[in-house]
């Protein structure tokens, strides 16, 4: 348990922030910030996609020096001048959006890269000993072994060791002060996210401070002690998270207020009748098959990393004619989640990005228009909202979300028939998220078919059919109606002890 | 063993041993004389200045580039380890530690300008290469003799080559791959922006890691002469195809920083190997070459295989 | 009595036509030895890269092998010293021709180079006695082969001042790369009367000056078949004029036979020289004749040749 | 743009050399730059869509192929007028075998591109040898003259060259294959979810690359006068350098066709210029390679990205 020593009495701003600015080029990502955190609370950031959340977290562990404002840790002005390392000396850390791991090193080597002070004989004990003592503190039952390649992890699990080796408290280093978790829950299953939540509120009430930036506003509103809101590069509205509601918060971010998911957006259609367009078993074995109809929602549910992924990616190679598991009839398009190793091209604009699925529609004489390309991307730019200035600049250049959102209208906007969805929602703002729901309900009303991984219990109630999976098998198949969170919890988990 | 076949990473491990003892094994049953400490040191005392190559290519790999220079580094060292070095032993010291100088400047050039590698390296080629015909326009020199009794020396029961060999492998892994220092360094590799995020100098790693390629190619360069004991200024500029296949054949990868020094010593060794198997077996004239490709091929299929079983497994 | 003796060929490249000739005439007489029980046999072996390094991983294999005798054409003349002296050491005759090795346990069957490089000279200093610009083409830098040759031709432009070399191209024995630099390099010369060359590069010469829309100067040319039916066709049209010089292929077969006397226990000298091939304006008809179609002007030696060569150097030594 | 420098260095080169010469025989450096880049083009061009398909792609076989392909095509034509088509076909062919072989060694035995286009060259250099046994073939004469000759000082070659470029260019940027190319070398995976047919995209770059060495091998023939084994040894490295020195990623991804032009005509005239200048080998070599990082370092930029 880290204990910050000679913690200052609660209530004291611990860092601020006073009209912060930064552009890049022609985009301001932040136009004036005013922020303090204080010792001994979470602070909550909420926003839409693009608002400059990462980019305020960015200045404040000196990633990037702010072009104006002031910046104050503990009193002392550090704008301009922090670097990561200073930042890390003040107590100053950061688990950020994309993940920060080394894939080629293993979980207690990526630990020795976070702290300088893991050196000299007998090292590799003693970072296996710290990082496995702070992934049993704040995940128990974690199974991550210190020595496992973390290429080797599923994504959820990398997130788990990159919160772990930020918490973890090396022997001579400077005590922990403040940790910033940008959207730490974002590929983190439910049960593991609340693992994350309690152990933020035990080092909150040690005395340390937490920012916590997340798109699932429950978290946000069960966690935080204030909540800031921001937008289009200030923030909005700061409040006591007891002063906020659901409703309340949704409306400060600037959206309407609207229902919970997939609630009304209940197709009329009931019962599976369509035709088969997929169906598969998992190469573990197990008894139940997946099958998924034409215009269903099929869901995948289960903890994150028993073999959902796997399974869309047999799914689609079954449609290029390669799998004995699976059988898909129609086009397929895939909706990464793991946007950086699965979905974007770096060196590609935004419009690039989007298009690339759709290049055969888009030919004439075998040439690829370019005219027909920029109005495919203007469209989905428009339809989902990508906040850019311009659909050539380069697709890194936008904010975690809104590449996952091009990720979208790739698929979106090709002619598949059916759409293969990894835990797409990581890091989309809720804004967004209730238009893609309605977006995707439309789309299988129209004859689509969505089979949707996702570690969100609430996006399951937009689903049709549900498969609830459990190390590489299918365990449990659950109708509309059948669904309920303790149902998939209780699968999920099912056997976990004998 | 099931354990071990159901593992594909410890399999891909395995591949490059286990295709060095087929090979040997393959080169014992033609040339039973081959199996004697004369036999191997015949066959591998020249495989010393590859692996050392080899090992300076991995550290540049390592970092995600790649160093097109070495061969013409290694003839530059040869060179000068064969003309001013005997000649005048301080001098030449400072020669080469000017070279390894370069090498880090060339890393801290690569860094802050943001060059691609290959560009730069291929530049270096010349430079190098043009430095040694400047020095030795025509071939000859001679290898100060407290050199070659070093690359010369005969062990007991074990030959040099393969001690040698061995010891560089493991001072290598030791340092790259269990040092607190290694990891940072292959982090560099892996993920640029998460050691720079985490406060490290990516500066300093480069200029590291090309320090450290340019002392590799200098103890290649100088194993090579006290071998040859004269030089050339065109000695070993096939080192650089060599040293990049022994460090994918040893199991390395060319970005991400997954390097193996153990495998790429090994590879450099199989390397070797192959080109002695031909020997040993009667080919037409017509066809020797393609004989060497044909032997490379055989060995490298092994992989096809490790690749089926990690597939079946996955 | 060597019909036990097994000798191999430890050749460093096989890429141009003249090795490829090399490699036939060892063939060509190596055979007929082997089937008249001369010896047991006699290997050949290419090293797939040009390099000195691979070369002498080879000669230790065959150290290894346990040949009677080996017989080089070399990398490098110093480059394989080290592996020499191991075969030298483990009672293995060394004979290296055409690339010689410096090591002196191993014999040496060489051409003089120096005087190929000068006798260019005295030819064109014949040809035109009020001298004149030249243009020079190397071979492959750093090798001992291009020096010497370059030596020669530098005592040559000595020996007749009025001659002046006013450009030095690098050809790397490779007539493409020879016509590249010469095309490169002739817009800015001035008028050149004569091109001096290291063997095979001729054409590509010719072929740059004719690109150019410039006077064809006297081309010594290497006694490739192409530079010799491009010699007559230009004889023929304008009677063009000039001389051809190369060392021979088949001086492999020359130096088989030395290292069959070697081991046959006589007594030979450490260097031998052997007369390069050269082909003048009398001799163009009958040397086209006996050149194989795209190959190389050959002369393949006998075991009575090699007596001869011995004898004069024993006579000269 | 990366291009541009290329370009740049290439016209500084030039100046310089015509300074030297006081402006003699500008418009003929010219001329022969043209022809000799063109072989640099031609086998570069498919060296680049190799090359873009990602770190490790990379085709060592184009000298042996070049040789090969330049002894078939010179057999094949055997000096005739009416069978230029025929023997340029069989060097296109020769390409094909050669390329189909070197992704069978990828894809079916695994084997990291590098070390399979090796061993592969090896193979091909061999059945050159056995081939032609390094004899000169000479090549037709209205083939000959068609690449030695010239429209108003530009080499035909340059423009038949010139043409090619074009068409590469577009098949590289405006067609579903190029873009899937690009794509592979940014990211394979994401490529493959994307639905691109990653083997089949790779196993056509690999067929494109020898084809076009193929025909470089056969024009190469034609224009010096005959096939020769060791016609193609240049072509290894110069091919990777056009391609980078032409501002091409060598992570992949990202090329340009009109860089290797400026590359080509950069190397060519920094050979020249030095040949002009009458510099020694050794001093040529290490010019040589400071003018390269010189222009490379002018072009580079600081680093920029996201933090
Ligand atoms: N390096 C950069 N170059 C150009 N624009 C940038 C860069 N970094 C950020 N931006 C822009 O700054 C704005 C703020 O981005 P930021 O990543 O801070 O958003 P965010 O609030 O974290 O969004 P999300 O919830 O999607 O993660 C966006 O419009 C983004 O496109
Ligand atoms: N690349 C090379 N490496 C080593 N030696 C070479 C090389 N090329 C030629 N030689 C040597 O040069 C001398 C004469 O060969 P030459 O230069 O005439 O080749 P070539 O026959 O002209 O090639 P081609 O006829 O195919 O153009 C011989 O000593 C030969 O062994
Ligand atoms: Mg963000
Ligand atoms: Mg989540």
């Amino acid at each position: 348990m880290p204990h910050p020593t000679a913690a200052p009495p609660p209530g004291t701003p611990f860092v601020a922030l006073a009209a912060v600015a930064k552009s890049f080029g022609a985009v301001r990502a932040l136009r004036g910030v005013d922020l303090d955190v204080r010792s001994g609370e979470c602070l909550g950031l909420a926003g839409h996609n693009g608002a400059g959340k990462s980019t305020l977290m960015q200045v404040l562990v000196g990633n990037v020096s702010p072009d104006e404002g002031r910046f104050t840790v503990q009193g002392e002005d550090v704008a301009g001048r922090l670097t990561v390392a200073r930042a890390r000396q003040a107590g100053i850390a950061c688990v950020f959006q994309e993940l920060s791991l080394c894939p080629n090193l293993s979980v207690l080597e990526n630990a020795r890269i976070r702290h300088a002070s893991l050196k000299g004989f007998g090292w590799r004990g003693r970072a296996a000993r710290l990082i496995t003592r702070t992934l049993d503190e704040i995940f128990p039952g974690h199974g991550i072994a210190p020595q496992a390649l973390v290429s080797d992890l599923p994504l959820g699990q990398r997130q788990m060791v990159e919160i772990a080796s930020v918490f973890a408290q090396g022997d001579h280093e400077a005590p922990l002060r403040l940790v910033i978790l940008d959207e730490p829950t974002s590929s983190l299953d439910n049960s593991v996210a609340a693992q994350l939540l309690a152990h933020v509120r035990r080092f909150v009430s040690a005395g340390g401070s937490v920012i916590l930036i997340s798109h699932i506003l429950g978290e946000i509103l069960s966690t935080c002690d204030r909540i800031a809101v921001m937008s289009d590069g200030r923030v909005v509205d700061l409040r006591e998270a007891g002063a906020f509601t659901r409703a309340s918060l949704v409306e400060a971010m600037g959206h309407v207020v609207s229902h919970e998911a997939g609630e009304t957006l209940v197709s009329a259609e009931a019962g599976r009748r369509g035709a088969v367009v997929a169906s598969a078993t998992t190469p573990k074995g197990g008894s139940i098959r997946l099958e998924a109809r034409r215009g269903e929602i099929v869901g995948l549910a289960g903890l994150a990393g028993h073999g959902q992924t796997s399974l869309l990616v047999l799914l689609h190679n079954a449609a290029q004619g390669r799998s004995r598991y699976a059988a898909v009839t129609g086009r397929v398009a895939f909706v990464a989640g793991d946007r950086q190793t699965d979905g974007v091209f770096p060196l590609w604009s935004i419009g690039g990005n989007v298009t690339v699925r759709s290049l055969s529609r888009l030919g004439r004489f075998g040439l690829v228009d370019p005219a027909r390309e920029k109005r495919l991307a203007e469209e989905w730019r428009t339809r989902i909202k990508i906040r850019t200035p311009d659909m050539d600049d380069n697709i890194l250049t936008l904010s975690g979300g809104n590449q996952q959102k091009a990720l979208f209208a790739r698929a979106l906007g090709s002619d598949a028939e059916v759409i293969l969805m990894d835990d797409p929602m990581r890091g989309v703002d809720i804004g967004t998220k209730q238009e893609v729901y309605a977006l995707v309900r439309a789309e299988a009303d129209k004859g689509r078919t969505f089979i949707w991984y996702t570690t969100e219990f609430d996006e399951l109630k937009s689903c049709d059919h549900t498969y609830v999976f459990r190390s590489g098998r299918i365990v449990a198949e659950l109708g509309r109606h059948e669904l309920t969170e303790a149902r998939v919890l209780q699968s999920s988990f099912e056997g976990e002890a004998a | 063993m099931t354990g071990a076949l159901a593992n594909p990473r410890l399999l891909r491990a395995l591949l490059p041993p286990v295709s060095l003892i087929l090979l040997l094994a393959v080169i014992f049953t033609i040339q039973p004389r081959a199996m004697s400490y004369l036999g191997l040191n015949l066959m591998l005392n020249l495989a010393l200045p590859i692996a050392l190559a080899t090992i300076a290519q991995l550290c540049v790999i390592a970092v995600n580039d790649l160093d097109l220079s070495i061969g013409a580094f290694v003839s530059l060292v040869a060179c000068i380890g064969a003309t001013i070095l005997p000649e005048n032993p301080a001098l030449g010291l400072a020669a080469l530690a000017g070279c390894i100088a370069v090498y880090a400047a060339l890393g801290a050039l690569i860094h802050w300008r943001n060059l691609p590698a290959i560009v730069v390296t291929l530049g270096m080629s010349f430079v190098w290469l043009g430095a040694a015909v400047l020095l030795l326009p025509s071939p000859g020199g001679s290898a100060p003799a407290w050199l070659s009794a070093v690359v010369k020396l005969r062990t007991p029961a074990i030959p040099f080559a393969i001690l040698a060999s061995a010891l560089l492998a493991l001072l290598v892994h030791l340092f790259l791959m269990r040092s607190s220092l290694g990891v940072v360094l292959r982090g560099a590799g892996g993920n640029p922006q998460a050691v720079r995020r985490a406060g490290w100098s990516l500066l300093k790693t480069k200029m590291a890691m090309y320090a450290l390629c340019g002392f590799f190619g200098c103890l290649s360069g100088l194993c090579l002469v006290g071998l040859t004991t004269s030089a050339d200024a065109n000695i070993a500029l096939r080192y650089t195809l060599l040293s990049i296949a022994g460090v994918i054949l040893g199991g390395g990868e060319f970005t991400g920083g997954r390097v193996s020094p153990i495998g790429a010593v090994i590879g450099a060794l199989t390397l070797t190997l192959a080109g002695s198997l031909l020997t040993f077996l009667r080919i037409s004239p017509d066809w020797q070459i393609g004989a060497q490709g044909a032997i490379l091929i055989l060995v490298l299929a092994l992989r096809a295989l490790v690749n089926r079983t990690e597939r079946r497994a996955a | 009595d060597t019909s036990d003796k097994t000798i191999a060929l430890s050749n460093n490249y096989a890429g141009n036509s003249w090795r490829q000739a090399m490699l036939k005439s060892w063939e060509t007489i190596t055979a007929k030895a082997v089937a008249d029980g001369v010896v047991q046999s006699a290997e050949a072996f290419t090293t797939a890269e040009n390099q000195a390094t691979e070369q002498a991983a080879q000669i230790q294999n065959m150290i290894l092998q346990g040949y009677s005798a080996i017989v080089i054409n070399s990398a490098s003349p110093t480059a394989l010293n080290g592996a020499v002296k191991e075969a030298c050491d483990a009672g293995i005759i060394v004979v290296s021709f055409d690339g010689i090795v410096t090591e002196p346990c191993a014999w040496r069957v060489a051409v003089d180079f120096k005087k190929m490089g000068s006798g260019q000279l005295d030819y064109l200093a014949q040809r035109y006695p009020d001298g004149g610009n030249l243009l020079e083409i190397r071979g492959l830098a750093g090798t001992s082969v291009d020096t010497e040759i370059h030596e020669g031709i530098a005592a040559g432009v000595s020996a007749h001042p009025n001659f002046k070399v006013v450009s030095e191209v690098q050809g790397d024995w490779t007539q493409t790369v020879a016509q590249k630099s010469v095309a490169g390099v002739l817009p800015s010369l001035p008028e050149v009367v004569g091109v001096v060359t290291q063997g095979g590069d001729g054409f590509g010469a010719a072929e740059a000056f004719k690109a150019a829309g410039r006077p064809t100067p006297t081309i010594i040319l290497g006694n490739r078949d192409d530079e010799l039916r491009w010699w007559k066709e230009q004889k023929d049209a304008n009677g063009y004029e000039t001389m051809s010089v190369s060392i021979a292929p088949g001086v492999s077969t020359l130096a088989f036979w030395v290292a069959q006397q070697i081991l046959d226990g006589q007594e030979v000298p450490k260097d031998l020289v052997v007369p390069f091939l050269s082909i003048d304006q009398a001799g163009l008809e009958k040397a086209l004749e006996n050149t194989e179609a795209g190959g190389v002007a050959n002369v393949e030696y006998s075991l009575d040749d090699a007596k001869k060569v011995i004898e004069a150097a024993k006579a000269g030594g | 743009m990366p291009q541009a420098f290329s370009f740049i260095g290439a016209g500084l080169i030039f100046a310089a050399t015509l300074a030297f010469t006081g402006g003699a025989g500008g418009g003929q450096i010219l001329s022969t730059a043209l022809t000799f880049a063109t072989m640099y083009v031609i086998v570069g061009l498919g060296q680049m869509f190799v090359i873009t398909t990602g770190p490790g792609n990379v085709d060592l076989s184009i000298p042996a192929t070049i040789a090969l392909a330049g002894a078939v095509a010179m057999t094949v034509m055997g000096g005739e007028d009416g069978s230029i088509a025929l023997g340029l076909l069989a060097a296109l062919g020769t390409g094909v075998a050669v390329g189909c072989f070197n992704y069978a060694l990828i894809r079916l035995l695994q084997i990291p591109p590098i070390i399979a286009t090796l061993s592969a060259s090896f193979l091909v250099q061999s059945s050159a040898i056995a081939y032609g046994r390094g004899l000169r073939v000479r090549p037709p004469p209205a083939f000959a003259d068609f690449a030695t000759g010239r429209v108003m000082g530009v080499p035909y070659l340059a423009i038949a060259t010139l043409l090619l470029s074009v068409l590469m260019a577009v098949l590289l940027h405006r067609t579903v294959y190029g873009r899937s190319v690009a794509a592979i070398g940014q990211n394979s995976r994401a490529a493959h979810l994307a639905g691109i047919r990653v083997d089949r995209v790779r196993f056509l770059t690999y067929v494109l690359s020898a084809v076009l060495a193929g025909l470089c091998g056969a024009v190469l023939a034609g224009f010096s006068g005959g096939s020769s084994l060791n016609m193609g040894e240049e072509y290894l490295l110069a091919s990777i350098a056009v391609v980078v020195v032409g501002g091409s990623s060598v992570s992949g991804g990202q090329s340009n066709v009109s860089g290797l032009w400026g590359a080509s005509l950069f190397l060519y005239l920094l050979v020249t210029m030095l040949n002009t200048f009458g510099v020694g080998a050794g001093l040529r070599y290490l010019l040589t390679g400071l003018i390269i990082i010189a222009i490379i370092t002018l072009a580079g930029g600081p680093r920029a990205g996201r933090a």
